[in-house]
């Protein structure tokens, strides 16, 4: 119940906000604000609540929807999902404050689809049937398309709609996947989207979901479809032109959250509902049992370069993202201990340090009105909180112990190595290209002498720095304290390597 | 069961009775009232519907729990799955007299001949979705095709409407002649008209060699041509983008959706019962031609209507499309297919309609039926620019909105027969959809109207009649309804 | 005198009627080949009522009358619609009938 | 105690760092904060001094859990042995003695608050990098340092000359880090667990499990983890970033780059001594071996006083790893304590001597740089802003050294600055090794010894030939650092005008400089002349090369594991062990023969380096110039850092004319061009390719796939002709198509 | 002989259709076409009368030969006028309708050719009685009474239609 409310009030929210007039918006920006606050102390009242000794789901409603195809509105959370969840609402409020005084036009339909979009994400995190999952996972979609669409940058059009196409693109052949699945989880009448059921009958010998050959084949299809949203080598090229065009709350929301649905689908289905497919995958022998960490390893060294090569401050972030995202892909190709945790922190860890970096880049863009990492020279005298903030951030980024970045980059690293050794140590490539990026980023950008044509650049004001402190705090803490975040998923882990080794 | 009698059967064919009646009403009263903005024939056929529709339900639940029953010595037949076409049909034609209402495109000095036509079209769609017969078949086709020709060319002054009709009636003459071939044939055959029977005799007939496969091929195909022109398959759908660009806008969202549903209906009919046999489809393997007719026609549709700036032309090759995807429930022979042509039609009516509903009110608003002049829509209107994207995206078939629900059913039907490279040629075909779709949204949210700033004001009943379409493309896929389409199905599965 | 005879003959007639809707650029012309289109199946109708239903069982014959009637009535509309188009285009020649296409 | 205890000492910096920062961020100054973080400090340093009576000899790591998995856990702890508490005093005492002379020196910067808490926050770093009993706590250490490097090299970063110093310092050291990380991997993959010490700890398995079968591995991996020793100590090839560093305030440099920093590789390497095999210590050896001699050539030559310092520096690292590669583990650790004194003291003592310069130049050229007026008191060490990126490829484009650090300048400064002399004085006698009654003497002989002593032991040609490379390598140190205090103390002032304005050092600058002074003697270094207080520990997997068994007394750290492995009993391993105390290094005591020819040859060689210098230098009887006319080639190849700059310069501005501007930014050294030139390269052409290929294929062939899907649309369009006929043709055709199809079906 | 007669003028009606029929097809001039499909309807409907099948004779000359072709003519008149009464063909069309004509033909010759049901089926001469009382009772009281209602619904649209369409302007 409590779950169910927190995926639907952003809902209601959205409801509320609609019924709004459209002159009001002050009150339009509190009312949304309100929407994201409650899911955030939902979330966090989750957080403390869970309970942290066990894997199975919590706060589980299960109630039959459209019975035809055993469909249900299946819901609960298990560690991953609640460290996700939790990352999702303390974005929401986030980007409503980020977006408070940037959006211009049309306040009303952007907060509105700004709730729709949470809904989305926090359903999709939550959702415990493949229906329902996949319904969410679709929901995000239209709200993003419009909210890059209409209050993006100039090729918004463009970037949006690529966006659109490629995440459906991908969708589909997940849709297929997904009704292969139900088709074959029993006899007509016994079929089931549930996903738990599916996990448990997937594993059983004999099932016909348990079939080695059906288990590829499936894996792939879901594996594309969550690839383009991860995303993975050669599906990531939307990335780049989604973030630039998008405003800064959305490049956030996209980075932080729409990234994770990727890797937390490629967990919650590939991993645990196909073993064996994810065992063909990754098993090390020949080159498919090397793939999956080959795109890992893509991802981390082609995205780094492709950042090196960037003179758009934002686009160079999204770039990092997609190399950062790669060591979610080493890391659960690794499918052990460290390698799953490390993978599932720095799903979290990404989302809150890419999400800093974005709202930093908006903050420059909206001061100076372009992004061109040349154009800018010396900030460092001028803006010295934010200077100060950015170093955090990038540090965070390019992997610095005691940061929040490194805990998952170096687990993901230290369990890839055990399965894929040329691969991981190629991979570490990546570190040394990612530390020079944002050097040199940092280095163009703050450090030198001032550019005479940002005297007069104000400092970050007081409700940048409200939306930057969680965050950066957060980066910290669980650089320090990373079990403050694996103590959650840490049985969920356990439990998925077991059901990875049964087989 | 014996088929009732010409007396007999007159009570339980009250719907098709009602809509002559209220057809010639129409007329007379046309003839009567002298003010030519009145609109009385207007809600006078929309009363026709009505009863037409307590008529429906009337013979419907007299005979809803005895099974289906074949009426006029077996020349049609009403079960449940004629029933719900007819209603079905009558939501379009409702809608349609309604959209009529409100365009301004047609001339209302013929309003009666209008709606009469409406009204006549109805009925020979009725009677498409129960022939039982080779004769009615082409009979009632054949009046659907013939009012439709009529109804394409209404705008007489116009020689867009006009090159409609006559390529619509030179391409639908040809279309049908060949299928009147082709029945000949079949008839020749089996030596009867009645399908129910056809199905056995070629079956024996085929057994014994009596007759060459080749000849059944032949039968079925042209008979093919016949039905899929109605419902514009490839290659046979040519016809229907110029028809739908040239007919006045409420004809062509007619013709899409209702005109389609009732090919669907004998579609089906006719082939799953006069060609569902397992021997049969030895001989011909017409599952697989229709797979890959119906691969074709969605990508030709979709692909067409990617470059194309008239919404209406682009929603008529998106209905192309859709027709492609329905197609694919057909090849299934299965309940849980045809459950999906049945779910999809309903879900297809509502944001079909819609979607032309809009394109109505822009037309008159603005006056444009280009993509271009849905620029900026949705600050002069947004809730009608709002309306419109669910109607796309539902269209696109993505959720939450009932068109993915409709895809969802038919991709599973169709994965669960095996026809994986079909569901997987569908929704890459769904992927591209979507950027034609998103065009229009492009257009209303992307771009600025230029000059054209102000903002267009729609009356109460505009947005009602919006409501009507919208809310049920919001919502459809929630409701727990689809045994009742598989249900429906099997009445007109009769060999499995 | 054989049930093939009127077979042939009907084919070809149809094969004509396509022809001539095919090749003849000129709406009536169309109309003409439809109208063969339509006897040809006409004929198949009679001839396989005579050859290939008891003797008694005339449908085909009755079926061909409906055939008849439905040419008639498609032919009053076409012929019809031809008169739209001379009056809209001033021609009844179908390849100058395109403004609507691609 | 030792948690408490090591707690305050991390705390304390901590805690200054972390209130301090906050303030500092914003430019707001918190009230006495140089005081407060100071005092972090000394509180620190009595803790430090404190533990001191805690060493046990058998210490076992304090550890918490971390990072706990389901099946591995990741834990973080403390080991506290006699090294990591001359570790803690070290970096205590000199980070104090930094903190108070800074007070002194960066007086009125507008970001002074700002360096103080850069200062607690390295320390704190440092600290935890070195009570760290597991190795990721030590990267963890390891990288912090390396930011706090990063930001105090950058400290100014309105000079692009620092802005380009700090990013190339991160990332040169990161490129060592990662070779370490991967060894890290290499070493968790194996034994599951990163804690060094303790029942589970990589060493005790290592010399529990490991067989000869391993010893390519383990050899491997060693060297990865140096690795991380190069970067950090700049050792060969990723030395070049360490005299750039030279950019960052010279409190920093003789803080970071000079005592603890740059020193936290050799401590790296020496706790890594236990899983070093013979392999891997040779590499290290040689590659501390090399990096000496290539060091103190450079520095030779060198006219800026920083940098003089800064090569001596990676010279005398080098000599510290060659110690530990050559076994000599105290030797290395002893060289590497009393290294940090006398060399902290150079830096500051060089930096009183700049900061005497800079107020005077900062007056005469305050036209110059009026853009950065707001650094015209703090900005000490590089008051131009217009000279390159490195003052030493000054003679290939125009004098760029900052006036105020060339020694060109200088001369005659004893009598002005008299403090500054005598320390810096001091700790020049004792870098060259002059005998007895310096530190440096004593721990430089200790690493002659060792090395020697193994050379003679194994009879080993490479130890002979490192030993060969330490003794050229103190001659020369000596040369140069003579030449230094010749240059800048002695003969006559050169440049007039910055003479007159030179003055002697406030107090807080001076205090630091003598208590350093103090510390070079040996009196305070009593430790490490104790024989038991710090031990070796044992290297199961060293072994001597096989014919050095023969000899009747051979044995290395050589314990039961590694002699068992070669079918040695455990009994006879035992009673060596007990006989002969299994060290080469314990030179002091020991009076070997090795220790004696080592101490004789270091003497002369010191000797005769001092003197040449003074011929040179003083005296003048020898002419540098004409020597270095003489022997052009030899001097060229010092001046430009082996050549390899112009090598790579003309290489790559071949590769790249169109970058040519690019160029000028470059490092002139031999390393530093390959290092510069593969960024450069990899940075700009790969870069560029990658994201060319991003954009035009990867993107491109999307959008092909778009394009082409569009076409086809355009072409299905163009069926639709609006001819009816056409229709009519496509409806025939396609019946007769499909039926035709079917048929062959 | 007289079966011999019977199929003499069978096989000259047969002619007369096909022949006239390929006239239909291939002459230029419209009003000649529309004489040669009258030729044709007429051997049709002599056909038919082979067939035994009276009624449809007579329906086929007086539907098709009184009023279609009537129509037809009416239509021609009324829009070629005098001068355009050549019909266009166009070569290239001429070939691919001639190719798609062919296959149609060859593929429905092979059909008849091959199906044995239709084989051998002659016509013995017996003679059946007038259909036209039988067709009346199967169309007022038989299977056929809703065909042929709904025939007249269709025929009364068709009414309205052509009116509709082919009025002038219907704005002056």
């Amino acid at each position: 119940m409590l779950l169910s409310l927190m995926i639907f009030i952003p809902l209601l929210g959205m409801v509320a906000v609609l019924l709004l007039p459209r002159e009001s918006e002050e009150l339009i920006k509190r009312a949304t604000l309100l929407f994201t606050l409650i899911p955030l102390a939902l979330a966090v009242y989750l957080f403390i609540a869970y309970d942290r000794s066990t894997a199975g789901t919590q706060y589980v409603v299960n109630v039959p929807w459209i019975e035809a195809f055993n469909i249900q509105y299946h819901i609960g959370i298990d560690g991953l999902s609640v460290t996700l969840l939790l990352l999702t609402a303390l974005l929401g409020p986030i980007c409503v404050i980020a977006s408070w005084r940037n959006i211009e036009k049309g306040i009303k339909a952007y907060m509105a689809l700004f709730l729709l979009l949470e809904t989305g994400m926090l359903g999709f995190f939550a959702a415990l049937d493949l229906f329902l999952f996949y319904v969410f996972f679709e929901l995000t979609l239209l709200p993003m398309y419009f909210l890059i669409g209409v209050w993006g940058g100039p090729r918004r059009e463009y970037a949006a709609i690529k966006f659109f196409l490629y995440t459906l693109f991908g969708s589909v052949l997940m849709l297929v996947a997904m009704i292969a699945v139900y088709l074959n989880s029993g006899d007509p009448g016994a079929r089931t989207f549930d996903i738990p059921t599916l996990i448990a009958l997937a594993s059983t010998a004999g099932h016909a979901l348990n079939d080695l050959n059906f288990q590829i084949w499936v894996f792939l299809g879901f594996f594309i479809g969550f690839a383009v949203k991860v995303p993975i080598f050669p599906f990531h090229t939307w990335l780049p032109d989604a973030h630039v065009e998008a405003p800064t709350a959305i490049s956030v929301i996209l980075a932080g959250i729409l990234l994770k649905m990727g890797t937390y689908g490629l967990v919650r289905i590939n991993m645990a509902m196909f073993p064996q497919g994810l065992d063909h995958f990754t098993n090390g022998v020949g080159f498919w049992g090397n793939s999956l960490a080959l795109l890992g390893f893509i991802n981390i060294v082609y995205g780094s370069f492709c950042a090196l090569a960037q003179t758009d401050f934002k686009k160079l972030v999204a770039y990092s993202s997609i190399g950062h995202m790669g060591f979610v892909i080493l890391g659960l190709a690794a499918r052990n201990d460290s390698g799953i945790t490390g993978a599932i922190l720095q799903m979290f860890n990404h989302g809150v340090i890419s999400a800093m970096l974005f709202l930093l880049v908006g903050v420059l863009y909206d001061r100076a009105h372009h992004r061109e990492i040349n154009g800018f020279g010396g900030l460092g005298s001028r803006m010295p909180i934010y200077t100060g903030i950015t170093t955090l951030a990038f540090m965070a980024s390019l992997g610095l112990p005691g940061l929040s970045g490194f805990v998952g980059e170096a687990l993901s690293l230290l369990g890839a190595y055990d399965k894929f050794k040329m691969l991981t140590i190629l991979s570490t490539i990546g570190i040394v290209v990612g530390a020079a990026y944002f050097l040199w980023t940092l280095q163009r950008v703050f450090l030198g002498t001032l550019n005479p044509k940002y005297e007069e650049l104000p400092e970050i004001n007081g409700r940048e720095i409200l939306t930057l402190v969680p965050l950066g705090i957060l980066t910290i803490v669980l650089g320090v304290w990373p079990n403050f975040a694996i103590d959650m998923f840490r049985e969920s882990v356990t439990n998925l390597i077991d059901v990875l080794n049964a087989i | 069961m014996q088929p009732l009698s010409n007396i007999e059967s007159l009570l339980y064919f009250s719907p098709e009775i009602l809509l002559v009646i209220f057809a010639a009403a129409v007329i007379i009263l046309d003839l009567v009232v002298k003010d030519r903005e009145s609109v009385a024939v207007a809600y006078l056929s929309l009363v026709g519907c009505l009863c037409t529709f307590a008529a429906v339900l009337f013979t419907h639940f007299s005979f809803g729990d005895e099974g289906p029953v074949s009426l006029f010595l077996g020349m049609i037949r009403l079960d449940v799955f004629s029933s719900f076409f007819k209603v079905l049909l009558l939501l379009a034609t409702a809608a349609t007299i309604l959209f009529s209402l409100r365009s301004e495109e047609l001339d209302a000095r013929l309003k009666g001949e209008y709606y009469a036509l409406l009204l006549a079209i109805t009925f020979g769609m009725f009677l498409m979705a129960s022939s039982t017969n080779l004769l009615m078949i082409f009979i009632s086709l054949e009046t659907v095709s013939l009012t439709s020709y009529i109804l394409a060319g209404f705008l007489t002054h116009s020689p867009r409407s006009s090159e409609a009709a006559f390529k619509y009636i030179t391409y639908g003459a040809v279309a049908s002649g060949t299928m009147l071939f082709g029945l000949s044939l079949l008839f020749g055959m089996a030596g009867t008209g009645d399908l129910a029977q056809i199905s056995g005799r070629l079956t024996e007939l085929l057994a014994a060699g009596e007759i060459a496969p080749l000849a059944v091929l032949i039968a079925i195909t042209f008979v093919l041509a016949g039905v899929g022109y109605k419902i514009a398959s490839v290659p046979f759908h040519m016809w229907s983008p110029d028809v739908y660009e040239g007919a006045p806008i409420p004809i062509t969202a007619f013709l899409s959706v209702a005109s389609k549903s009732a090919g669907f209906a004998l579609f089906i009919r006719f082939f799953y019962a006069g060609f569902g046999s397992t021997e049969l489809m030895q001989a011909v393997d017409w599952p697989f031609m229709l797979a890959i007719v119906s691969a074709l026609t969605m990508t030709v549709g979709n692909l067409a209507a990617l470059p194309q700036q008239n919404v209406k032309r682009l929603l008529a090759y998106s209905s192309i499309a859709h027709g492609g995807y329905l197609l694919m429930g057909g090849v299934l022979l299965t309940s849980q297919g045809v459950g999906a042509i049945l779910f999809y039609l309903v879900v297809y009516l509502f944001m079909n309609l819609g979607a032309f509903y809009v394109v109505v009110l822009i037309a008159n608003e603005v006056g444009s039926e280009m993509v271009e002049g849905y620029r900026g829509l949705s600050s002069r209107a947004p809730l009608v620019a709002w309306a419109m994207v669910i109607f796309l995206v539902s269209l696109a078939g993505i959720p939450p909105f009932a068109g993915f629900f409709g895809k969802w059913i038919l991709f599973t039907a169709v994965l669960e027969q095996g026809y994986y490279w079909l569901a997987l040629v569908g929704l890459l075909n769904s992927v591209v959809s979507l950027y034609y779709y998103a065009r229009i949204v492009k257009a209303m949210f992307f771009e600025d109207a230029g000059e054209e700033t102000t903002n267009v004001s729609f009356s109460t009943g505009t947005f009602a009649l919006l409501s009507v379409f919208v809310i049920p493309t919001i919502f459809i896929g929630f409701i727990n309804i689809f045994y009742t389409f598989s249900n429906i199905s099997v009445s007109v599965i009769p060999m499995q | 005198m054989t049930l093939q005879h009127y077979l042939v003959i009907s084919a070809i007639l149809f094969t004509f009627g396509i022809f001539a809707v095919l090749t003849r650029r000129n709406a009536i012309s169309i109309l003409m080949g439809i109208e063969l289109i339509l006897n040809s199946c006409n004929l198949n109708f009679a001839a396989f009522s005579r050859f290939m239903t008891p003797p008694e069982d005339i449908s085909g014959q009755i079926i061909a009358i409906f055939g008849i009637v439905l040419a008639a009535a498609e032919a009053a509309v076409f012929l019809a619609i031809i008169l739209a188009i001379y009056r809209e285009f001033g021609s009844i020649r179908p390849d100058e009938v395109d403004t609507l296409k691609g | 105690m030792i948690v408490p205890l090591i707690s305050i000492i991390l705390l304390c910096p901590l805690a200054a760092f972390a209130v301090f920062g906050l303030f500092s961020l914003a430019n707001r100054r918190f009230p006495r904060q140089d005081y407060l973080s100071t005092v972090a400090m000394l509180a620190a340093l009595v803790c430090s001094f404190l533990l001191l009576r805690e060493v046990v000899p058998t210490p076992e790591p304090h550890t918490v859990n971390w990072i706990s998995l389901g099946g591995v856990t990741f834990s973080m702890g403390f080991y506290l042995d006699s090294v990591t508490v001359i570790m803690l005093i070290v970096v205590t005492l000199v980070s104090s003695l930094v903190h108070i002379f800074s007070m002194g020196y960066m007086h009125g910067d507008p970001r002074y608050p700002r360096f103080f808490a850069y200062l607690s926050l390295f320390s704190f770093s440092m600290l935890f990098l070195v009570v760290s009993d597991n190795l990721l706590g030590i990267y963890i250490g390891w990288e912090l340092v390396g930011l706090c490097s990063y930001l105090l090299i950058g400290f100014w970063f309105e000079k692009d000359s620092a802005a380009n110093a700090c990013k190339k310092a991160f990332l040169t050291t990161r490129v060592g880090d990662v070779g370490m990380f991967i060894g890290m991997m290499m070493l968790f993959t194996k034994f599951q667990t990163l804690s060094l010490y303790g029942e589970g700890g990589i060493f005790a398995q290592a010399a529990a499990q490991l067989s000869t079968a391993d010893m390519v591995w383990l050899s491997i991996a060693g060297v990865l983890i140096f690795c991380g020793a190069i970067g950090k100590s700049a050792q060969m090839p990723l030395h070049t970033w360490l005299p750039d560093a030279m950019e960052g305030p010279t409190p920093v440099s003789a803080l970071i780059h000079a005592a603890t920093m740059v020193a936290a590789g050799v401590y790296l390497t020496a706790r890594m001594f236990p899983i070093l095999t013979e392999t891997s210590s040779l590499v290290i050896a040689y590659v501390g071996g090399i990096t000496a001699i290539i060091a103190a050539t450079i520095a030779i030559v060198r006219f800026d006083i920083k940098r003089v310092l800064a090569y001596s520096t990676i010279s005398q690292l080098g000599y510290m790893m060659l110690a530990i590669g050559a076994g000599s583990y105290v030797a290395g650790l002893f060289h590497l304590t009393t290294h940090a004194f006398f060399k902290a003291l150079l830096f500051l003592g060089s930096g009183s001597v700049i900061h005497a310069f800079h107020a005077m130049h900062a007056h005469a050229h305050d036209d110059e740089h009026e853009h950065a007026h707001e650094h015209e008191h703090g900005d000490h060490d590089a008051p131009g802003h217009e000279h390159g990126e490195d003052s030493d490829s000054g003679h290939i484009l125009g004098s760029e050294i900052p006036p105020d650090q060339d020694m060109r300048n200088m001369g005659g400064l004893r009598r002005k600055m008299p403090i500054t002399f005598v320390t810096m004085l001091i700790a020049t006698l004792s870098i060259s090794g002059v005998p007895f009654i310096f530190s440096g003497f004593w721990s430089k002989d200790k690493i002659l010894a060792g090395v020697l002593e193994r050379a003679m032991e194994w009879n080993s040609v490479h130890h002979y030939l490192l030993f060969v490379m330490t003794l050229l390598a103190a001659g020369i140190t000596a040369f140069y650092m003579f030449r230094l205090i010749f240059m800048t103390f002695f003969g006559e002032p050169r440049n007039q005008e910055m003479h007159e304005m030179a003055h002697e050092s406030p107090l807080s600058m001076t205090v630091p400089l003598i208590v350093l002074a103090i510390l070079s003697f040996p009196v305070v270094n009593t430790l490490w002349f104790n024989k038991d207080y710090v031990k070796p520990p044992p290297q199961p997997h060293l072994h001597a090369p096989q014919h050095a068994y023969l000899a009747p007394d051979s044995k290395t750290g050589g314990q039961s594991v590694a002699l068992s492995l070669f079918g040695v009993s455990e009994a006879v391993a035992a009673e060596e062990e007990g006989g002969h105390d299994t060290h080469a290094d314990d030179g002091h005591h020991g009076h070997g023969p090795a220790h004696t020819i080592a101490m004789v040859l270091s003497i002369i060689v010191a000797g005769s380096g001092i003197f040449l210098s003074w011929l040179f230098y003083h005296r003048r009887t020898l002419s540098a110039e004409s020597v270095a006319t003489t022997f052009r080639p030899i001097y060229n190849l010092f001046w430009h850092k082996y050549y390899f700059d112009e090598f790579y310069d003309g290489v790559l501005v071949a590769l790249t004319v169109w970058k040519s501007r690019l160029f000028a930014q470059f490092d002139g050294s031999v390393v530093d061009g390959i290092v510069n030139g593969v960024g450069t390269v990899t940075r700009d052409i790969l870069a560029a390719f990658v994201g060319i290929f991003d954009n035009r294929v990867v993107d491109g062939l999307v959008n092909r796939v778009a394009q082409v899907t569009w076409a086809i649309g355009g072409k299905v369009r163009r069926i639709q002709t609006g001819a009816i006929q056409t229709y009519l043709f496509v409806v025939l055709a396609g019946i007769v198509l499909l039926i035709l199809i079917f048929r062959a079906l | 002989m007289e079966f011999a007669l019977k199929n003499f003028i069978f096989y000259g009606f047969a002619l007369m259709t096909v022949a006239s029929a390929l006239l239909v097809v291939t002459v230029r001039n419209i009003v000649h076409a529309a004489f040669s499909l009258m030729v044709t309807l007429f051997g049709i409907a002599g056909l038919y009368v082979f067939l035994q099948a009276d009624f449809l004779a007579a329906t086929q000359v007086i539907v098709y030969v009184g009023g279609i072709l009537v129509l037809i003519l009416f239509g021609v008149m009324m829009t070629s006028g005098r001068l355009e009464m050549r019909i266009h063909i166009e070569r290239g069309q001429l070939l691919l309708g001639g190719v798609v004509s062919l296959a149609l033909l060859t593929l429905l010759l092979t059909v008849i050719a091959n199906t044995p049901a239709w084989k051998n089926l002659t016509d013995d001469g017996t003679e059946f009685p007038p259909t036209t009382k039988r067709i009346g009772e199967l169309i007022l009281d038989g299977p056929f009474l809703l065909p042929f209602e709904v025939v007249s619904v269709l025929l009364l649209v068709a009414l309205i239609g052509a009116a509709l369409i082919s009025r002038k302007e219907v704005r002056e």
